[in-house]
C-alpha cells in the first residue's frame, strides 16, 4: 500500500488554482522529489498534506486514512511532519528548547523530563547542532535555522517527512552533509517528500521525481526519465541540464 | 496609618474624665471621576454642617460633659465600588472613627454600606435613594432620601390633576423611558402603580430602559418620536439626562409634559442646554425655594460658606441640602445619645426626629428600615432659567406650564 | 415606513460621525501595529479645547478645527518621538505599546481634571438646535455638518494615501518596515508622520463630537471601543474598509433598537464584532482577499 | 532561557523560606491584628491568584485578554444567586469555577481561531457584551442595582482571608508546576510562533484553551470568594473593564511569563492602591499612568526584569572581586 | 567607488565581522562568497545602513557613509536586494516597483524604469496587479530584484539573488546581472552559488567566519584547489 496518495488534489486562491487535479502515490521509504518552477504549487502541496490549507476538492490518504483537512499537530500524531520553506524557529528559546518540542509533542510524546532532554540531545548531535544546543535559536545562521528545522521536525518521529528546501541557501558541502543526513534518515526507515530547487541535489538523493507546473502533474518517474523529459525541459530545467 | 485613634471609644474606659479631643466622622465619596461633580456637591454639605457645629464647639458630649469637635476625614473613591468598599474599611479599622457619612450614587453606597454594618458603625447617607439599599434588614444605615417610587407617584398624581383640569387629554398616552438601575427600575414602579390605580387616566405606549450613562440616544429617540405619546417620563442620572434632552430637542421633538425624574433645575444641564430646558419638569426632594425660613436660612449660610470655599457663591443644589441634613441628623443623634458609644448613637437615630428640616414637610424622620419618607415636590423650569415649584398646593411658588407650547 | 427611513437617514449621519473616529485608529494601526488606546484622550481633550476656545474666545467649533487639527498634528508627532518611538515594533500590537497608550490615556485624563474639573461640559452654540429639512425628513443641522466633514476628511485621506508618495510610503510601512528603510524611506519621520496624521484625525472626531455630546474627562471610552469594533470590521488596516464599518455599525444599531430594548444597545457593536470575528477573521473586507503562509 | 531546559528548582532555602512566610501568613488572624490588615492581605491574595491566572494565557501562551471579568463576574454571581438560594457559600465555589470554566471553553473555541490583535480585540467585545447582557438580566442578577449577599451569618474576615490565602498557594503551585512541564514548552511554543508549533504536534486549540481554562476556574473561584467578602455585587464592577485591565496591569507590572512577577505586581498594585488612594486622591490614577509609561518605557520585562538586573550587576561584581582576589578561582 | 576598511560589526555582544577590508571600483562586478554565516550579509546590511559599525569606516565616493540611516544612503545611489525578499506583501508587484523609486532621482525615471524591468521579468508584468504577499517563493525573488533596480543605483549590491530561483531563472538571474552592470550599474553580489558568481564577477573575495581569506579575479578562483575543495565539493 502506498504511505501517501494523493486523489485529485485540488486548491483554489480565489480564482487562481495553484494545485490542480494532482495524483500521486509516495512508496514506502522512498525519498519522493517535487521540482517545478516557482509558484508551481510545491508548497502549497505541502500545506495541504500536513493540514496547513484545506484543499478545495481531492483528498489525501496517508496510510489509507484520510488526513486532508486535519490539523496540522493531528498529521504529527499520525507520524507525518513537515519543516517550512521560510524557517520558523521559537526566536525567544534555545535549539535546545526547539527540539524539545517536537520531542514532547510527536508522535510518541514523551513526557518524563529527563528522558526528554537526553533524546534532544541526540537529535542535536546527530543533525550536528550539538554544540548550539544552548545558544538561542536567532542567533544560528540561516544554515543552522534550515538544520534546527529538520531536526525539530525529526524530533517528532515522523514515519513521513515534509522537507521544503532544505539545501536552499547552502554551500555545495554542507548541501552534501544535509542530503547525507537525509540518506540517514531514510536508512531508519522513514520515508521522505522531498522539494528542492537544487537539480544536483534532488537528482541525487530522489528514488522518484514529480514535476508540477502551474498546480498540475507535467512528469514523474526516475531522475533520469524526468530530467530527459521534454515537457520537464521545456517548463522548468532550460537547457543546461539537458546536457 | 499610625494615627493616634483620637474618636475611638475603646479606650474610653482607661481616660473616663478626658474623653477624646475630637470626634472623628468619615465618609467616602466619589470626588474624582464620573460623579465627581456630585460627590463634591455632597461634600459642601457635609462640611458645611460640621463648620456650623463646630462654630459653636462641636457636639455636646453628655458622657464627658463638653462639647467635643469634629473632625471629617474624607476619601475619594473616584466612583469605584471596590474602592469605595476599601475605604471604608480603612476608615472604619485605620482611623477609627465614630460614625460615617455616606457617599453618592446608588451602586456606590450598595457597596460602601455593608462596612459600617459589619462592624457596627452608624452610618447617615444623602446619596442613595433606592429602596433596596434599606431592604436588606441593616441596622446601622440610614439615609435621607426617600423613595423614588415616591417620586414617580408625586408626579403622576400632579399629572391627574392636570388632567381633571382638562390641561391633557384623557387618557394621555406615556413613553416611560427609565436607567438601567434601582434609581430608573423604582420610578418605573411608581409610574406603572399609578397607572394602574387610574386606568382610564393614562396609557403606557413604550416603557423601556436604557444604561447608564449612554453614549447616544438618537435610536431611542427616534423610536420615541413615531409614537406621538402625550407624556415624555424619563428617570435619568445628570449627564444622561444632559444628552438625552439635547439630542431630544435636535430632533426637534415634542411632547405635552416632560420631566428627567429628579433632573430638570440643574445649573449644570441650564448651562449645557440652554433654552431648551424651559418647561423641563422635575419631582425633587428639596429646592432652594421652598417657602419655609430654616430653607431661606440655609440658602444663605450656604452661598456663605461656598464664597469661603471657592471664592464664588453657589447657589445651594438638592444634593447638598440632603446631606447636609444627613450629617445634621447624626450630629443630633449623637447629642441625644450623650456618648459615643456607636450603638447608643444608632438608637438615637431610629428614634430621632429632626425639626424643623429644611426637607419638605418640614420634619426629619427614618422609618423602620432606616430610610427617610419625605414628600416631594414638583418644579418646573420657565423661560428666563427661573425654576418655580408647581406642586403641592402649599409649597407652590408658580402656576404650571400644561401643555408646554410647541416651538 | 418613514420610522425606518428616519431611523436608516440618521444610521447614516452617525455612520459619518464613526468613520471619522476610526480613522486615526486605523492610521496608527496599520503604520506601527499599536492600537492606540490613548485615543479617548485625544476626543477628549480635542473636546476640552473647542469648548475652550468657544467659551473664552467665542470660536466656533467647525472654525476653531484650522486650529485644533494642526496643533493636534504637533500634538501626535510629539507622543510618538517621546514616547511611541520608544517601544519596539512588532507585527502584531505588542503588550508594551497598548500598556504605554493606556497610561498615557491615564495622564491626559487626569490632567483633565485638574485642568477642567469633573463637571460635564457641552457647547452651545446658534445652530445647536436648528434643524434643517431634507425630503421630508427634520434633520439635525449639527450631525449634518458633522456628516459631510467626515465624508470630506475620507476624500482628503484617500487621495492622500493613494496618490502622493508620503502616503504610499505611509502605506509601505504599514506592510514592511525593512523594506522601506532599503529604498530610502525614512522610516522614523514616516513613522511620526503617520501618528500625527492619526492623533490629528482622533482630533477632527473629538471636535465634532463636541458639537454633538456633552463630555468630562472620562469622555470618550465607548467611542473608542466602537472605533475598535469599526476597524476590525474593515479589516483593521483598510481605509474603505473603515468607511464600511461604520455604516455597519451604525445601521444595526439604529435598526436594532426598533426591535429590542435601548438598554441592550451597548450591546449590539460588541456582539457584532465577536460574530464578525468569528465568521469572518479578516473583517468584512477580509472577505474579498487571502494572505498566504509558506 | 525557560528554566525548562535547565530543569531548574526552586533551592532547599528558599523553599524553607516560603514555608516560614506561609506559616506567619495563615497565624495572622489568630494573634489579634488589626482587621484592615486581614482586608489588604485578603485583597492582595485574590490580586495574586487573579494575575497568576492572567499570566498563565496572557504571559506564557502570549494571548492577550482584555475579558478575564467575565469569569470573575460568573463566579461573583454563581456565589450571590446560589448562597441567597441558602446555598453554603464554599460550595457555590466550585459552580462558580465550572461555569466560568464552561464560558472560558464556550467563548475560546471560536476566539482562539483568531490570531494577535484579533484575539485581544474580540476579548473586549466579549467582556463588554457580557456585562451589558447581566446588566439586563435584571432578574437573575438584580440588573444594575446588583446582588447583595446575605449578611446574617457575620462578618468575620477570617474566613475569606484563609481561603484566599488558600487559593494563592493552590495557584502558585499550579503556576509553578505548569512552567516546568511540557504544557509550559507547548504555550512558549505558541506564543513564539502558533504555526511552527502546530507543525511540531502541539495541539495549539487545545493549549490555548486548557491556559484559558485554568485561568477561568481561578478567575471564577476568586469572583466567589469576592462577593463572599464584599457583600454586595453588581455587574458594572465585577463584569467591568476597568477588572480586566486591573487583571493586566499587575502581570506586566510584575513581569510576564514568570512565577514572581505576578506576585510582585499584585502586591504594588495593591500597596500603591492603598496608600495613593488615602493621601493623593487626586493623584491615584495619574501616578498609575505615569508609572505604567515609566515601567513600558525603561523596564519593558517588569519588576521581575528589574530584579534580573540587579542580580546580574550584583553578580558581575561579585565575580569582578573573585577575579582580583589572589584565589581567583571563577565559579561557572 | 565602495571602500571598507577594518570593518568590525556586531549583533548585540556577538561579534559578527572581524576587521575586513573590501573595495568595489566603478563598473566591476565584484562577488563575495563564503558559506553559511560567513557574514556576506551582515557586511551588505552595514554598508545599506542597516547596521552601524562597531569600528572601521566605509566610504562611498569618497564620502563615509558608515552609521547614516539607510535612507541618506539609498539618496547617495546604493541599492541593497536584501536576502528575504522583503516585499509589501499587501501591495501589488506594480506599487511594490513604483515604490522602489522613492528616492528623488529615481522618481523622474519611474515609468521608464518599470517598462525595463517588466522586459526583463515578463512573469511581474503578468502579475502586476496580484498582491506581492501571495506569490510565489520564486516570483518574489523578481518582485525584489525588480524593485531594488527601480532605485536607479549607481551600486546594487544583491543578497543571494538566486536564492529560491529554478535553474532556468537562476541562469537569468546571471545573464540579467551582467545586463545591468553592462549599463554602467556597479553589482556587489553576495552567492552562495559559487560557481556562476565567480563566473560572472570580475573580482571576488571570499569570506570565512567574518574575515576575508582570499580575493582574486572571479575565473582563477574559480581553478583554486583550496576552493575546488572547500566549497565545489570536488
Ligand atoms: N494564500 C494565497 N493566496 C493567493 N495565492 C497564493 C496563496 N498561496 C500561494 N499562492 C499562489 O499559488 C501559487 C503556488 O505557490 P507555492 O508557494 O505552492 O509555489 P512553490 O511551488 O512552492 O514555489 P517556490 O518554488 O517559488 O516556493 C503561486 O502562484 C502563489 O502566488
Ligand atoms: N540578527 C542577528 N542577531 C544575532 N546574530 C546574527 C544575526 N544575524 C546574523 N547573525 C550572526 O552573524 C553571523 C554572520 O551572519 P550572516 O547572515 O551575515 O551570514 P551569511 O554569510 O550571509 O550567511 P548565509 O549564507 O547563511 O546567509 C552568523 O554567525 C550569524 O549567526
Ligand atoms: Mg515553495
Ligand atoms: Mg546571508
Amino acid at each position: 500500500m502506498a504511505v501517501l496518495e494523493a486523489r485529485k488534489l485540488t486548491k483554489y486562491f480565489g480564482g487562481l488554482a495553484a494545485v490542480k487535479d494532482v495524483d500521486f502515490q509516495v512508496h514506502e521509504n522512498e525519498i519522493f522529489g517535487i521540482i517545478g518552477p516557482n509558484g508551481a504549487g510545491k508548497t502549497t502541496l505541502f500545506n495541504l498534506i500536513t493540514g496547513a490549507l484545506t484543499p478545495s476538492s481531492g483528498e489525501v490518504l496517508y496510510r489509507g486514512r484520510r488526513i486532508s483537512g486535519l490539523r496540522p499537530s493531528r498529521t504529527v500524531k499520525m507520524g507525518v511532519c513537515r519543516t517550512h520553506q521560510v524557517v520558523k524557529p521559537f526566536h525567544k528559546m534555545t535549539v535546545l528548547e526547539n527540539v524539545l518540542v517536537g520531542v514532547y509533542f510527536g508522535l510518541s510524546g514523551l513526557r518524563s523530563p529527563a528522558r526528554a532532554r537526553a533524546r534532544a540531545m541526540e537529535i542535536l548531535e546527530f543533525v550536528g547542532l550539538g554544540e548550539r544546543a544552548d545558544a538561542p535559536a536567532s542567533s544560528l545562521t540561516i544554515g543552522n535555522q534550515k538544520l534546527l528545522e529538520i531536526a525539530r521536525a525529526w524530533a517528532t518521529q515522523p514515519e513521513l517527512l515534509l522537507l521544503d528546501e532544505v539545501c536552499g541557501g547552502l554551500t555545495p558541502t554542507e548541501t552534501a552533509r544535509t542530503l547525507e543526513l537525509m540518506r540517514k534518515i531514510r536508512d531508519r526507515g522513514v520515508t521522505i517528500l522531498y522539494i528542492e530547487h537544487n537539480m544536483r541535489a534532488v537528482m541525487g538523493v530522489c528514488d522518484r521525481i514529480m514535476v508540477l507546473n502551474y498546480g498540475q502533474k507535467i512528469a514523474e518517474g526516475t531522475a533520469e526519465e524526468v530530467s530527459t523529459d521534454p515537457a520537464v525541459i521545456e517548463a522548468y530545467l532550460g537547457k543546461t541540464f539537458s546536457a | 496609618g499610625a494615627q493616634e485613634p483620637a474618636g475611638s471609644e475603646t479606650d474610653s474606659g482607661a481616660e473616663p474624665a478626658e474623653g477624646p479631643q475630637e470626634i472623628l466622622i468619615g465618609t467616602v465619596l466619589p470626588l474624582t471621576g464620573k460623579e465627581s461633580r456630585i460627590g463634591n456637591y455632597q461634600l459642601d454639605g457635609y462640611e458645611l454642617a460640621i463648620e456650623q457645629w463646630n462654630e459653636k464647639g462641636g457636639i455636646y458630649v453628655k458622657e464627658f460633659d463638653r462639647r467635643i469637635p469634629i473632625r471629617l476625614i474624607s476619601y475619594d473613591d473616584e466612583t469605584d465600588q471596590a474602592k469605595t468598599v476599601s475605604l471604608t474599611e480603612r476608615l472604619v479599622t485605620v482611623d477609627n472613627v465614630t460614625a460615617l457619612l455616606g457617599g453618592y450614587t446608588t451602586t456606590l453606597v450598595f457597596a460602601q454600606s455593608v462596612v459600617p454594618e459589619k462592624y457596627g458603625v452608624p452610618y447617615v447617607n444623602g446619596g442613595g435613594a433606592a429602596t433596596k439599599i434599606y431592604d436588606r434588614g441593616f441596622k446601622y444605615v440610614f439615609g435621607t432620601l426617600s423613595p423614588i417610587e415616591i417620586l414617580a407617584k408625586t408626579e403622576m398624581d400632579f399629572l391627574k390633576e392636570q388632567i381633571d383640569a382638562g390641561n391633557l387629554p384623557k387618557p394621555s398616552t406615556i413613553v416611560l423611558l427609565w436607567e438601567n438601575t434601582s434609581h430608573g427600575k423604582d420610578f418605573q414602579a411608581g409610574v406603572r402603580a399609578k397607572v394602574e390605580e387610574y386606568p382610564d387616566y393614562f396609557e403606557i405606549l413604550l416603557d423601556e430602559s436604557f444604561e447608564l450613562h449612554a453614549s447616544d440616544f438618537s435610536a431611542l429617540l427616534n423610536k420615541v418620536n413615531s409614537l406621538e405619546a402625550d407624556l415624555f417620563l424619563v428617570d435619568a442620572h445628570l449627564p444622561d439626562y444632559i444628552l438625552m434632552h439635547r439630542q431630544y430637542t435636535e430632533k426637534g421633538m415634542y411632547h405635552k409634559f416632560i420631566t428627567y425624574g429628579a433632573r430638570g433645575p440643574d445649573p449644570a444641564a441650564k448651562d449645557a442646554l440652554g433654552a431648551a430646558t424651559d418647561y423641563v419638569a422635575a419631582a425633587v426632594w428639596w429646592t432652594p425655594d421652598l417657602p419655609y425660613p430654616q430653607v431661606q436660612q440655609f440658602n444663605q449660610d450656604f452661598m456663605e460658606f461656598t464664597e469661603r470655599k471657592y471664592g464664588e457663591a453657589k447657589p445651594p443644589q438638592w444634593y447638598a441640602a440632603v446631606t447636609y441634613e444627613a450629617a445634621r441628623a447624626l450630629f443630633t443623634a449623637i447629642e441625644q445619645a450623650g456618648t459615643l458609644d456607636r450603638d447608643a448613637i444608632r438608637d438615637a437615630l431610629d428614634n430621632l426626629v429632626l425639626e424643623p428640616s429644611i426637607l419638605p414637610g418640614q420634619r426629619l424622620t427614618f422609618s423602620d428600615s432606616g430610610q427617610a419618607l419625605n414628600p416631594f415636590v414638583v418644579v418646573q423650569n420657565m423661560p428666563g432659567g427661573e425654576t418655580v415649584i408647581i406642586y403641592p398646593e402649599d409649597a407652590k411658588t408658580g402656576e404650571p406650564v400644561v401643555p408646554v407650547p410647541a416651538k | 415606513m418613514t420610522d425606518l427611513l428616519s431611523v436608516t437617514v440618521s444610521g447614516l449621519l452617525l455612520a459619518g460621525l464613526y468613520a471619522t473616529m476610526s480613522y486615526g485608529l486605523t492610521m496608527i494601526y496599520g503604520v506601527m501595529k499599536i492600537i492606540n488606546l490613548s485615543q479617548a484622550g485625544t476626543f477628549m481633550l480635542a473636546a476640552y479645547v473647542a469648548f475652550t476656545l468657544f467659551t473664552y474666545l467665542g470660536l466656533d467649533p467647525m472654525l476653531s478645527l484650522v486650529i485644533i487639527v494642526p496643533a493636534f498634528f504637533l500634538f501626535g508627532m510629539l507622543l510618538q518621538r517621546l514616547f511611541v518611538s520608544r517601544v519596539p515594533l512588532a507585527n502584531t500590537p505588542t503588550l508594551p505599546s497598548l500598556l504605554l497608550l493606556f497610561g498615557i490615556w491615564l495622564v491626559l485624563q487626569n490632567l483633565a481634571y485638574m485642568i477642567w474639573t469633573g463637571d460635564d461640559r457641552s457647547i452651545l452654540t446658534s445652530y445647536t438646535y436648528s434643524t434643517i429639512n431634507f425630503l421630508g425628513l427634520q434633520l439635525s443641522f449639527t450631525r449634518v455638518m458633522v456628516f459631510l466633514i467626515g465624508l470630506l476628511a475620507l476624500f482628503a485621506l484617500q487621495a492622500f494615501l493613494t496618490r502622493t508618495y508620503t502616503g504610499k510610503a505611509i502605506r509601505a510601512l504599514t506592510q514592511n518596515r525593512p523594506a522601506c528603510m532599503l529604498v530610502g524611506i525614512d522610516v522614523d519621520r514616516i513613522a511620526m508622520l503617520a501618528f500625527g496624521i492619526g492623533v490629528a484625525f482622533d482630533a477632527l472626531a473629538g471636535t465634532l463630537m463636541s458639537l454633538l455630546y456633552a463630555f468630562t474627562p472620562a469622555f470618550g471610552n465607548t467611542f473608542m471601543l466602537k472605533a475598535f469594533v469599526i476597524i476590525v470590521l474593515g479589516g483593521l488596516q483598510n481605509y474603505y474598509g473603515v468607511a464600511i464599518g461604520a455604516l455597519v455599525l451604525a445601521l444595526v444599531e439604529s435598526w436594532a433598537v426598533m426591535f429590542m430594548p435601548a438598554s441592550l444597545q451597548p450591546a449590539i457593536a460588541y456582539t457584532l464584532l465577536v460574530i464578525v470575528l468569528v465568521l469572518m477573521p479578516r473583517g468584512i473586507t477580509g472577505l474579498l482577499e487571502g494572505r498566504r503562509t509558506v | 532561557m525557560i528554566g525548562l531546559a535547565s530543569a531548574e528548582n526552586t533551592p532547599r532555602p528558599v523553599t524553607l523560606l516560603l514555608i516560614l512566610v506561609i506559616i506567619a501568613l495563615v497565624s495572622l488572624p489568630f494573634v489579634g491584628v488589626n482587621p484592615y490588615i486581614l482586608h489588604l492581605g485578603f485583597l492582595t491574595f485574590l490580586y495574586v491568584s487573579l494575575s497568576s491566572a492572567w499570566n498563565i494565557l496572557g504571559g506564557f501562551a502570549g494571548q492577550v485578554s482584555f475579558g478575564y471579568s467575565a469569569f470573575f463576574g460568573l463566579g461573583a454571581y454563581a456565589t450571590g444567586i446560589l448562597w441567597n438560594a441558602g446555598v453554603n457559600p464554599y460550595l457555590t465555589l466550585p459552580v462558580g469555577a465550572l461555569l466560568a470554566l464552561a464560558f472560558s471553553l464556550l467563548v475560546g473555541y471560536p476566539c482562539f481561531r483568531l490570531s494577535g490583535p484579533y484575539f485581544a480585540i474580540a476579548t473586549i467585545g466579549i467582556g463588554e457584551a457580557m456585562r451589558v447582557i447581566m446588566l439586563n438580566l435584571g432578574d437573575i442578577t438584580g440588573g444594575a442595582s446588583g446582588l447583595t449577599m446575605p449578611t446574617t451569618g457575620g462578618f468575620s474576615k477570617t474566613p475569606s482571608y484563609l481561603s484566599a490565602l488558600l487559593l494563592m498557594i493552590a495557584v502558585l503551585l499550579l503556576v509553578n508546576y505548569i512552567r516546568n512541564s511540557r504544557i509550559g514548552l507547548a504555550l512558549l511554543a505558541i506564543k513564539e510562533d502558533q504555526d511552527a508549533a502546530e507543525a511540531l504536534g502541539v495541539p495549539t486549540i487545545r493549549y490555548k484553551l486548557l491556559a484559558h481554562g485554568l485561568g477561568a476556574i481561578i478567575v471564577g473561584i476568586a469572583g466567589g470568594l469576592y462577593a463572599q467578602y464584599m457583600f454586595y455585587i453588581e455587574p458594572n464592577n465585577v463584569f467591568g473593564f476597568n477588572l480586566s485591565i486591573s487583571l493586566l496591569l499587575m502581570p506586566v507590572i510584575g513581569g510576564l511569563a514568570t512565577l514572581w512577577g505576578p506576585v510582585l505586581g499584585a502586591i504594588v498594585f495593591v500597596v500603591i492602591q492603598d496608600t495613593l488612594m488615602a493621601s493623593f486622591p487626586h493623584l491615584h490614577l495619574l501616578t498609575y499612568g505615569l508609572l505604567l509609561v515609566v515601567i513600558v518605557l525603561f523596564e519593558p520585562d517588569g519588576l521581575m526584569g528589574l530584579f534580573g538586573r540587579l542580580a546580574r550587576f550584583l553578580r558581575s561584581r561579585y565575580a569582578e572581586g573573585q577575579a582580583r582576589a589572589p584565589s581567583g578561582e571563577q565559579s561557572l | 567607488m565602495l571602500e571598507l576598511k577594518e570593518l568590525e560589526v556586531a549583533y548585540g555582544e556577538v561579534q559578527a565581522i572581524w576587521g575586513i577590508d573590501l573595495e568595489v571600483p566603478e563598473g566591476k562586478i565584484i562577488t563575495l562568497v563564503g558559506s553559511n554565516g560567513a557574514g556576506k550579509s551582515t557586511t551588505l546590511r552595514t554598508i545599506s545602513g542597516l547596521l552601524t559599525p562597531m569600528r572601521g569606516s566605509i566610504t562611498f565616493l569618497g564620502e563615509e557613509i558608515g552609521g547614516k540611516k539607510p535612507h541618506e544612503i539609498v539618496a547617495r545611489g546604493i541599492a541593497h536586494i536584501p536576502e528575504a525578499r522583503q516585499l509589501w506583501p499587501d501591495m501589488t508587484v506594480y506599487e511594490n516597483l513604483e515604490l522602489g523609486a522613492y528616492s528623488n532621482h529615481a522618481r523622474a525615471h519611474r515609468d521608464k524604469t518599470i517598462q525595463w524591468v517588466f522586459e526583463l521579468f515578463p512573469r511581474l508584468a503578468e502579475r502586476r496587479h496580484q498582491k506581492a504577499g501571495t506569490l510565489s517563493g520564486g516570483e518574489q525573488q523578481m518582485c525584489a530584484i525588480g524593485r531594488g533596480l527601480m532605485a536607479r543605483p549607481r551600486l546594487l549590491m544583491l543578497d543571494e539573488p538566486s536564492l529560491g530561483l529554478a535553474p532556468m531563472l537562476v541562469e537569468d538571474v546571471f545573464r540579467i546581472v551582467r545586463e545591468i552592470n553592462s549599463e554602467g550599474v556597479t553589482i556587489l553580489l553576495v552567492e552562495q552559488n559559487i560557481v556562476n558568481a565567480l563566473s560572472t564577477a570580475d573580482w571576488a573575495y571570499v569570506m570565512e567566519t567574518g574575515k576575508i581569506i582570499m580575493e582574486g579575479p572571479g575565473r582563477e578562483l574559480l581553478d583554486d584547489p583550496h576552493i575546488r575543495g572547500a566549497y565545489l565539493g570536488v
